[in-house]
């Protein structure tokens, strides 16, 4: 059924800052202010106008989502105030918690990457999120990519703006905390998701 | 008098790490300016704009919550001053949701426990741009200059996320004008730069490198147009994303740019008589030549 | 009505505009005292500026016409221009209402017979063109001011120039030494009806007014197509002069936005109807782009809507642009967003683009009421509480112009209620 | 003018002196006018000037002034300061010496003369004019009253009482209706009308009942029905015939003249919201007649029939409601779905539903998108897990009404754009409604429990159901004040029955004096919107009857004390005055003699520009008057080769743009002479004949802007002047002259720019004509 309001629902309460897209009236600026744009299948604010109708698995399996490139210009712009570029991220972690978005997304791929090399050392290694992001569809395949950035990477490690440190073993000295304090956040998440 | 705050490098900042240049010269910048900065122990990293889809909110929330903590315990400071975009963006945005939002400050407290650490929210976020603006004064940043660098056009590229949604000192989002002033202040001449706040794609130049470099292009385009030698930014992610892909983009598009991108921080180092090592004008891969004749 | 010498039974107006001028002739031609207060140097406020009213297509000095007709004809209005109240004491029923009268340097002996403009040789931007187009130092307000006397510009008043020019005035009207008086008034009660002022539109940085040349405002566009404006009523854009043949509208710049006036200004939607009519009408083969969140064209506007949509030259876009760029070369605005009714986007270039902006109240900027007497919303419209100060007309809500002089009628009848009450 | 002397005061000041021989002027005046006293000054309006001509009305028994210097429009407050019983303007600034600037072309002596001339031609027609002219007497009447009836008893009627009583005046309150407070007072609630506008509020109308029921100075009569008005304002005569119910104030009179009638057994005036009540109990109906000073109208609306929208699904299932069926089920707090009676906590409005649309309301009712939001609350307060859908074309929340906007939306109303295409019961006893998704660009199907359609608003312009009727000209019959006017009983109304005439300037004026519209009768409005409607039309009413007490015409020649008078002995009953009157001022006795009814009369004279036998006249402006200025003009030889053209000029708008003319320092020819008149409806054709007999080589009409969207002050004046000149090309046959020697154009007060092009037009256009062969006579 159209305008099921059951999907908008769980998206006002359950995706961050999803609320707020009952406020949307429809404008188009933010669309227009997205340096992607043309590279949506489905705008914000289509999005928006989408999730009121329940059109639920045509939002989160969109690729939609993961074209923000966080400018934050829909945001300052929008007339009613929307954090859309929030909002935005938002709906692409709901749809990975709803386990709809596609798992070869190239930048959803590459958020996962970069979660796990920073919550493996408490920051980024740079070399290794990169050698990782080009093995992700084998070695072969990286070695491929890793051959096209190779002049990027040699200028940064010739300038000495990247670090040898292929295995990224440094650990930031609280790092059980660290781990520790993610593990609750994620508990809090999830305890607040079943309720 | 020495002026002191706590900060927060974030991980380019990072020895030998993507923005290696920005640190070096903003320690040279400060030392000239006698700021002292007295960095977070053990920080960790923000997760920048990306960390949302795998983190989600809490856990991205709690990453920040975690630094501002640790700062908080460190010093009795409440300034924290970032020089990296997304991390002042990341602490500020944290900072105003435990402020704003109840709920979450309480489901925070009770993550922080868990890395013993507490956060009562009443820290300052501010971006080291800020600081120059409010603390030291144009005036200061001014009489500093020994050397003009006259002669040269500068585009003074802002960027995103140093401008929005925040913004430096309440400055515009579509047309800020400080970087421009500090372009003139060194004595060179802002030119007029149609892409001074356009995305130069961010985090997605490592996921949609394609995408990206449409817009890297369009950066260099117009800085090219309005006939600028070199271009001057104060976000690491887009003087990495512009300076590092203009091979790329050469390549794709068949055009031929070679403009340097350098940061401010670099900029004021060089014009107030700094040398080519403390600018940390030799870790440019688009050598920043125009330089020279200013630097020693 | 009897005469009581205890309590004054005038009603003061502040405002000269369509709803100041409303509620003072109303409320005089019941048979009450009213003094009229105007901040500039002519009756008529905003409207005066206005080229055509919507839907008539008519002009408002047809209308205001017959108003000054009323209180010159009218001897228990007395006017003051150039006049601003600074301070409100005493309460309903006894008021004791400061007026700073500024220097005209011009005096009542004037009888506009222009020798003084035409000596002038000092020019300066022309206020009420909105700085469009230059005039003479001293001068008539504009073409159809009343009242019907000479203005002179304050900086020139100190000049030498000034005082030379007042040695050629026949009948001995210009004194470039007069000074700011303050005048206590006791009133009965008060209307204040002090109007609204266009939007800034330079706030708005992502449209480029004012860093783009050939974008502009919809105020600004009145007097452009005005014949006694700073082009000759000739559509031209300000870059090159070239002649308008593809214009954009862009409604709700700054309406119905957070970042800057929440508020819808009710207006503004029939306002570029009606200037897309002056495009069309001036080259029939024009192109029109409205931009447009929902068009407004409340009630009985409806049929000038209507009316406007069988242009076929004339196309209307469910788009709140994101921004404006302007090809370096052309000068061409270049009009940026998605097209919401087919998602597409979309970066056109027109030869010029109006900025549809919103009213912002005179209470919210200059001309604030002591919080004593009034109560205001957020964004500074005054919500009456009837103590015997009455705000009317857009000191109340964005309005039209006949919703402005209903609120007016409505606010002359408040005020007459606080005299006789006594 | 008995005893009439003249004070005649040549102004030298502004350039008059240094271009015109004044010696010529004053020796013409004193000569060939015969004024007694003639001065000049240099400076008129200044103090010594108004000292002289003062002095004059002391010490030689001035009593009327003409004062040759600028423009009438200009230093009026000046020359009003001298009370002079008969004043009058000469104008030889605006219209002489700044209109004719000597150009290379021109032959210096012959451009002086001309000027002189023009300059000598109006004195001569100011001293004239003033010659016909009396001092006005103010039309008094013993039985004049300043009571204020208000028609209908809703929130704008309760408004307009309770402020017309709060300001001192008695008041009528006339309702068909048993109860007081219209639709709103059956509303749930209404509305934001103050800060922070997201709070529904409680009806207006039971504060206002209870204020108007309890004030000594406003008598009700409910189930009322008006039978007859007679009169004018100030002495209108009004027969109610009241059912049962009591008035709450003043002596009682009821009873006496009952008629038994009971007036709810006739048709309901809105058929809309007829309660049904029997009211034959022991209440006794009656008549009465009460003097009424200036009438207020707020019949209200009714709801535009919403079985006409089969297209919106009405009738394909008692779900399908309307927005004021609603209402009455959230009154009851029961929102359920029609046919079961199961909870409807899915509902789906449908805005403009029937309105913006040509085959049913053309306009938008203003007011529906605010009250379906209103209502969309009330599901969200019945039903925590309500979904409200607002199918809309544009949302029109004007002003502060955004805020409102923004409540509903937070409170989960989803605003769907787009068209309803389709509308069947659904298989579970509720609703599908198929929509075209204007947004998402897609047709969606939506299920909910009821569908409500937010029709528009209709005025009550007469007694009848407005759906039921197409021909607004047969609303006669039912009128609502059934006037005795010889035009019809009820308001001229100006499109789809809203009565009003000038909306945009001057909003309350109806072409009815004293009788004036408010709230969604006159426009379709909201109900903060109607309250200051009504308070507005409560002041146009009471300024009626003050006017009126001092003899005084209102809108727009205000003040004016002069009206005409009427010498019936000459009237040959031709009707055109009583037919042409824009404001239905004359009726009819039963010979066909013109009635004049002063107090209805806007003094524009167009009874006098209609009446053939020129038996009207004012005591200051007549047809004869007229004719004798533009007669004594010098009209030049036919070889001299100077034509003559008289321009009568409309003095609101094209006199002044002649005036900004010379303001412009713009050119002239100076073969004009121009005659302000008060209106083109003034205009007797007589004059077109007396021109050309007088030599006049043509004649134009400036006049304002006819047909739908007019702008002449008097509504029909210069579509009448136009409508007459029609008839002129026989008068011209007569004298065979070319009919194209008369012209009437539009003139708008901003065209300034393009007059002197237009009338050079017209010289030319004479100029292949030759001179008019009466010259010789």
């Amino acid at each position: 059924m159209a305008y099921d309001l059951s999907f908008a629902k769980d998206v006002y309460e359950n995706a961050e800052e999803g609320h707020w897209i009952k406020m949307c009236m429809q404008c188009g600026v933010c669309a227009g202010s997205c340096p992607l744009g043309p590279h949506w299948e489905f705008s914000p604010r289509q999005l928006f106008q989408m999730i009121r109708a329940g059109k639920a698995e045509e939002v989160l399996k969109s690729e939609s989502m993961w074209m923000c490139v966080s400018c934050y210009h829909c945001m300052v712009r929008c007339p009613r105030g929307l954090p859309i570029t929030h909002i935005v991220h938002g709906l692409a972690r709901f749809a990975v918690e709803k386990k709809r978005a596609d798992k070869d997304q190239v930048t959803r791929r590459f958020a996962k990457i970069l979660w796990e090399n920073m919550e493996r050392g408490g920051r980024i290694g740079e070399m290794a999120l990169t050698t990782k992001l080009y093995m992700v569809n084998g070695i072969p395949d990286g070695v491929k990519k890793g051959m096209e950035m190779k002049d990027q990477a040699m200028s940064m490690l010739k300038s000495g703006r990247l670090k040898m440190d292929p295995l990224h073993l440094s650990r930031i000295r609280g790092h059980a905390g660290f781990k520790a304090m993610l593990k609750k956040a994620r508990e809090i998440e999830q305890k607040k998701r079943e309720s | 008098m020495t002026k002191t705050y706590t900060f927060y490098p974030g991980c380019s900042s990072e020895k030998k790490a993507s923005a290696a240049n920005l640190d070096i010269s903003v320690q040279s910048m400060c030392h000239i300016l006698d700021i002292r900065l007295n960095e977070i122990k053990d920080w960790n990293c923000c997760s920048a704009s990306i960390g949302y889809a795998e983190g989600g909110e809490l856990p991205r929330l709690a990453l920040s919550a975690r630094n501002l903590g640790l700062a908080q315990k460190q010093s009795h400071r409440k300034d924290v001053v970032a020089t990296c975009a997304a991390c002042w963006l990341a602490l500020r945005e944290t900072n105003d949701r435990l402020n704003e939002d109840a709920e979450i400050k309480a489901e925070m407290d009770e993550v922080l426990q868990a890395a013993h650490l507490t956060y009562d929210g009443s820290l300052r976020p501010r971006h080291l741009v800020e600081v120059l603006i409010e603390d030291i004064g144009w005036d200061t940043l001014k009489e500093k200059v020994k050397k003009p660098l006259t002669g040269l056009k500068i585009a003074g590229y802002v960027g995103c996320q140093t401008n929005r949604p925040f913004g430096v000192c309440g400055d515009s989002f579509e047309n800020p004008t400080y970087l421009d002033k500090m372009i003139e202040i060194c004595g060179a001449t802002p030119v007029a730069f149609d892409k001074k706040v356009a995305c130069c794609g961010g985090a997605l130049a490592f996921s949609e490198l394609e995408k990206v470099c449409g817009l890297i292009k369009d950066i260099l385009q117009s800085a090219k147009d309005s006939g600028a030698d070199l271009i001057v930014t104060p976000c690491p992610v887009c003087q990495l994303n512009v300076e590092v892909y203009q091979d790329k983009v050469n390549q794709m598009f068949g055009t031929r740019f070679k403009i340097p991108v350098v940061y401010y921080s670099q900029l004021f180092v060089a014009a107030w008589g700094g040398s080519w090592k403390q600018a940390a004008l030799h870790q440019q891969i688009v050598p920043a030549n125009v330089l020279k004749r200013f630097v020693r | 009505m009897a005469e009581d010498n205890t309590a004054s039974h005038t009603i003061l107006v502040v405002g000269g505009g369509m709803s100041g001028l409303t509620a003072a002739v109303e409320a005089a031609e019941v048979g009450y005292d009213v003094i009229l207060v105007e901040k500039n140097p002519y009756l008529g406020g905003r409207v005066a500026q206005i080229n055509q009213y919507f839907p008539k297509l008519c002009t408002p000095s047809c209308g205001l016409e017959i108003n000054f007709q009323r209180i010159r004809n009218n001897p228990r209005i007395s006017t003051y221009t150039m006049a601003e109240v600074t301070h409100i004491a005493g309460e309903e029923g006894n008021f004791t209402v400061t007026v700073r009268q500024n220097p005209r340097h011009v005096n009542e002996k004037c009888t506009a017979c222009g020798v003084c403009a035409e000596a002038c040789t000092t020019e300066i931007d022309d206020p009420f063109n909105f700085d469009l187009s230059k005039v003479k130092a001293i001068r008539k307000p504009h073409m159809m001011a009343y009242p019907l006397r000479y203005v002179m510009d304050p900086e020139f008043a100190k000049s030498d120039a000034a005082k030379m020019l007042a040695e050629k005035c026949p009948v001995k009207a210009i004194e470039p030494d007069m000074e700011a008086k303050q005048i206590d008034i006791p009133v009965s009660s008060i209307v204040w009806s002090t109007g609204w002022t266009p939007f800034d539109a330079s706030k708005i940085h992502a449209y480029g007014f004012g860093h783009y040349q050939n974008v502009s405002t919809n105020m600004h566009f009145e007097r452009i197509a005005n014949k006694y404006g700073p082009t000759g009523g000739k559509i031209v854009r300000p870059s090159d002069g070239k002649e308008v043949k593809n214009i954009a509208f862009i409604q709700c710049a700054g309406s119905r936005d957070h970042n800057y006036l929440p508020y819808c200004s009710r207006v503004c939607c029939l306002a570029s109807m009606k200037q897309a009519t002056y495009v069309r009408n001036q080259y029939p083969d024009a192109k029109v782009t409205i931009y447009y969140i929902d068009l407004r064209a409340m009630d009985r506007y409806e049929a000038f809507q209507k009316k406007v949509e069988t242009d076929e030259n004339i196309t209307w876009i469910k788009s709140k642009p994101a921004s404006l760029e302007e090809n370096p070369n052309t000068k061409d605005p270049i009009v940026i967003g998605e097209d919401t009714l087919t998602g597409e986007r979309y970066a056109t270039p027109y030869d010029m683009v109006v900025l549809a902006t919103g009213m912002e109240t005179n209470t919210a900027l200059n001309a604030k009421v002591p919080a004593k007497f009034v109560s205001y919303d957020e964004y500074g419209f005054i919500v009456n509480q009837g103590n015997g100060l009455t705000a009317s007309g857009c000191s109340t809500a964005p309005l039209d112009v006949a919703s402005a002089v209903q609120s007016s009628t409505a606010a002359a009848l408040k005020a007459i209620q606080t005299v006789v009450k006594g | 003018m008995e005893n009439q002397k003249i004070g005649c005061y040549i102004c030298t000041g502004c350039g008059i002196g240094d271009l015109l021989d004044i010696k010529l002027l004053e020796d013409m005046a004193t000569k060939e006018s015969r004024i007694p006293v003639v001065r000049t000054h240099a400076f008129l309006c200044g103090e010594e000037g108004l000292t002289t001509i003062r002095h004059d009305m002391q010490n030689e028994a001035v009593n009327t002034v003409v004062i040759a210097a600028c423009s009438p429009r200009v230093h009026v407050e000046t020359f009003r300061q001298l009370e002079a019983p008969l004043l009058d303007r000469v104008n030889l600034r605006e219209q002489v010496i700044w209109v004719q600037h000597l150009k290379e072309e021109d032959d210096k002596d012959v451009f002086e003369e001309d000027r002189q001339m023009a300059a000598e031609d109006y004195l001569r027609m100011g001293c004239a004019k003033v010659k016909k002219m009396d001092p006005p007497e103010p039309f008094d009447d013993p039985g004049l009253s300043k009571t204020i009836m208000v028609v209908g008893g809703g929130v704008s009627g309760l408004t307009a009482a309770k402020e017309a009583a709060d300001t001192g005046y008695d008041v009528v309150l006339v309702e068909k209706d048993a109860e007081l407070g219209g639709r709103v007072a059956q509303m749930l609630k209404v509305s934001p009308v103050k800060p922070p506008y997201d709070q529904l509020e409680q009806p207006p109308t039971a504060a206002l009942i209870a204020a108007v029921e309890g004030h000594d100075k406003i008598k009700i009569y409910k189930k009322a029905t008006i039978k007859e008005t007679t009169g004018a304002p100030g002495l209108f005569d009004v027969k109610i015939e009241y059912g049962a119910g009591e008035y709450s104030t003043g002596e009682d009179s009821t009873g006496e003249d009952s008629t038994g009638e009971d007036y709810s057994t006739g048709e309901d005036s809105t058929g809309e919201d007829s309660t049904g009540e029997d009211s034959t109990g022991e209440d006794s109906t009656g008549e009465n007649s009460e003097r009424i000073g200036a009438i207020v109208v707020a019949t209200g609306y009714t709801l535009y029939d919403e079985t006409k929208l089969t297209h919106l699904g009405h009738g394909t299932s008692p779900d399908v409601i309307t927005a004021w069926e609603f209402e009455q089920m959230a009154k009851a707090g029961n929102i359920v779905r029609k046919s079961d009676g199961q909870p409807a906590k899915r509902v789906a409005f449908s805005l403009c539903a029937g309105s913006r649309d040509v085959q049913h309301l053309e306009y938008c009712s203003g007011a529906c998108c605010t009250y379906s939001m209103k209502q969309a609350l009330y599901v969200t307060e019945q039903y925590e897990d309500a979904s409200t859908f607002l199918i809309y074309q544009e949302i029109r929340t004007p002003g502060q009404m955004e805020d409102f906007y923004r409540k509903v939306q937070n409170e989960g109303g989803v605003f769907i754009k787009g068209d309803i295409n389709k509308v069947a019961s659904g298989s579970n006893g509720g609703l599908t409604v198929d929509i075209n998704d204007k947004l998402l660009r897609t047709p969606e199907s939506l299920d909910v429990d009821l569908l409500v359609l937010a029709t528009g608003m209709m005025p009550n312009i007469d007694t009848t159901d407005p759906n039921q009727e197409t021909d607004l000209s047969a609303s006669d019959a039912n009128s609502v004040l059934n006037l005795q006017y010889r035009q019809g009983p009820s308001l001229p109304l100006l499109k789809w029955g809203f009565p009003d005439s000038h909306y945009i300037c001057f909003p309350y004026e109806t072409r009815r004096t004293g009788i004036h519209a408010a709230g969604p009768v006159r426009r379709p409005m909201g109900i903060s919107s109607s309250m200051t409607d009504a308070t507005g039309a409560a002041l146009k009413a009471i300024q009626t009857v003050e006017s009126i007490g001092r003899g005084a015409a209102v809108h727009p020649r205000v003040g004016d004390l002069s009206y005409p008078s009427f010498r019936v002995d000459g009237c040959t009953q031709c009707k055109r005055c009583t037919e042409e009157c824009p404001f239905g001022a004359i009726n009819e006795d039963d010979k066909s003699n013109p009635l004049f009814n002063p107090t209805r009369c806007r003094r524009c004279g167009t009874c006098m520009g209609a009446c053939p036998q020129k038996i009207i006249s004012f005591s200051n402006y007549s047809v004869d008057m007229i004719s004798t200025m533009f007669k004594e003009c010098e009209i030049p030889e036919e070889d001299e080769e100077k034509p003559r053209i008289l321009i009568f000029a409309c003095e609101n708008d094209a006199y002044p743009a002649l005036d900004m003319i010379g303001h412009n320092r713009g050119i002239l020819t100076p073969y004009i002479r121009v005659v302000p008149l008060r209106c083109m409806g003034s205009m007797n054709l007589v004059w077109v004949a007396d021109a050309m007999s007088a030599g006049y080589d043509g004649v134009l009409l400036m006049g304002c802007r006819h047909g739908d969207d007019y702008q002449c002050h008097f509504v029909r004046g210069s579509a009448l002047a136009e409508t007459r000149l029609n008839k002129v090309a026989e008068t011209l046959d007569r004298l065979q002259l070319e009919s194209e020697r008369v012209k009437m154009i539009e003139v708008n007060i901003m065209d300034s720019d393009i007059l002197p092009d237009k009338i050079n037009a017209f010289v030319d256009d004479l100029e292949a004509f030759g001179p008019n062969p009466f010259k010789e006579f």
